[in-house]
């Protein structure tokens, strides 16, 4: 299933781009997905392993299962205001 | 739907934001406005850079707007959010609300502020006057309102 | 003279009282206005006169920002009370404070709001579509701030 | 001695005037001074015997001793804002 991973902030800057497309096996999980995305090398490797995630623009735990067209986003510390 | 929120690009000025609120049947009107400030922590600041997860701010802000609506029910309430590269002195953000009777007033723009900075998928970077850039240390974003006091 | 006060019979806008704060020091600015309302206590306003024993009025909000400005230390304070005749949704009050950080510009507006309302030598008469006038009960003016919580 | 009555909103609708010019004896205090104004006459007989005062600007008690030239200003409940 095709999931969209967002980086935001710093996030971002680690990760060199908006947001990576993957295609990962029905039952993965938020976990998982950023485990995948950390393995995929270069700055990624320095995401932290567990991010606050926010799941189809909710805040979500890491433990979600994702479902196909999921839009998964790594939020660092906000500080909005 | 009395209370209306919105992330923009443009610059905030008070009259446009103060223009949503105000009926005949309230007694008090205030403005909060967040401004870049020139000095944070000892280092001379530029300006400011904020980025947002945009399509998530404009849900979370409808909800903290929603949440203090429910309890302390003001006839209007405004709330927005800029982004972008800001100068020092212009507005971040701009809450308006206006209620029958004072008390409320205060109590909702605060509300609304402390939890934007709780909640609201912001960021900021500061830029300095030796050329640094630096991503202000935030909150773990909460998924829920704080608790009552 | 960072605190500027005023009692006025001209009419009261938010942007020449913003005017008056806001400095590259400051990431707060909160403005408060009090505004006739259409009903008070279920009756029917037309409109409402304010009377002010002006040279006493003009001292006392100045002893008001100072012990704010004692208190709170804002970068800037401004204050204008009108009097004379307002309609309805008309602004009788407006206090802008900027502040470094944002809790004590929301303490020193509340606290110069409060104050007036015990301390300021001004009274209401409310004006009611019946033609009928009446003044508005008040409190016995304090010679003093309230005391800390 | 020569003082100056000031009158506001209920009470001056009371008094019929904005101001009265009395003169008073050295050591009136400002209690003599309202009984004096509340035995004028009129409307005057309807203020209150011990209503709130200022002497020159300032809240004072009505045991305060007045002096030449002194503004005595008798307060309603005071309702600004």
């Amino acid at each position: 299933m095709r999931i969209r991973l967002l980086f935001f902030a710093f996030y971002r800057d680690l990760a060199g781009v908006d947001s990576l497309d993957l295609d990962l096996p029905e039952g993965t999980t938020a976990r998982q997905a950023v485990d995948r995305v950390r393995a995929h090398g270069n700055g990624t490797s320095r995401l932290p392993a567990e991010p606050a995630v926010a799941v189809n623009q909710e805040i979500a735990g890491l433990e979600t299962v994702l479902n196909e067209g999921d839009e998964v986003a790594l939020l660092p510390p906000v500080a909005g205001g | 739907m009395r209370a209306n929120v919105r992330v923009t690009r443009d610059a905030i000025g008070p009259g446009r934001v103060l223009d949503g609120v105000g009926t005949p049947d309230d007694g008090a009107v205030l403005l909060f406005q967040g401004t870049v400030r020139r000095h944070n922590e000892g280092r001379s600041v530029t300006g400011m850079r904020y980025d947002a997860y945009v399509s998530m701010a404009e849900r979370v802000l409808a909800a903290i707007a929603d949440e203090a609506c429910q309890r302390w029910d003001p006839s209007r309430l405004a709330v927005v959010h800029r982004i972008g590269e800001l100068a020092v002195g212009e507005t971040s953000v701009a809450i308006a609300v206006s209620t029958p009777h004072r008390a409320e007033a205060f109590d909702v723009a605060r509300y609304v502020i402390e939890e934007i900075k709780r909640r609201l998928p912001v960021w900021k970077q500061e830029h300095y006057t030796t050329g640094e850039r630096v991503w202000l240390d935030g909150h773990a974003p909460a998924a829920a309102p704080a608790p009552h006091e």
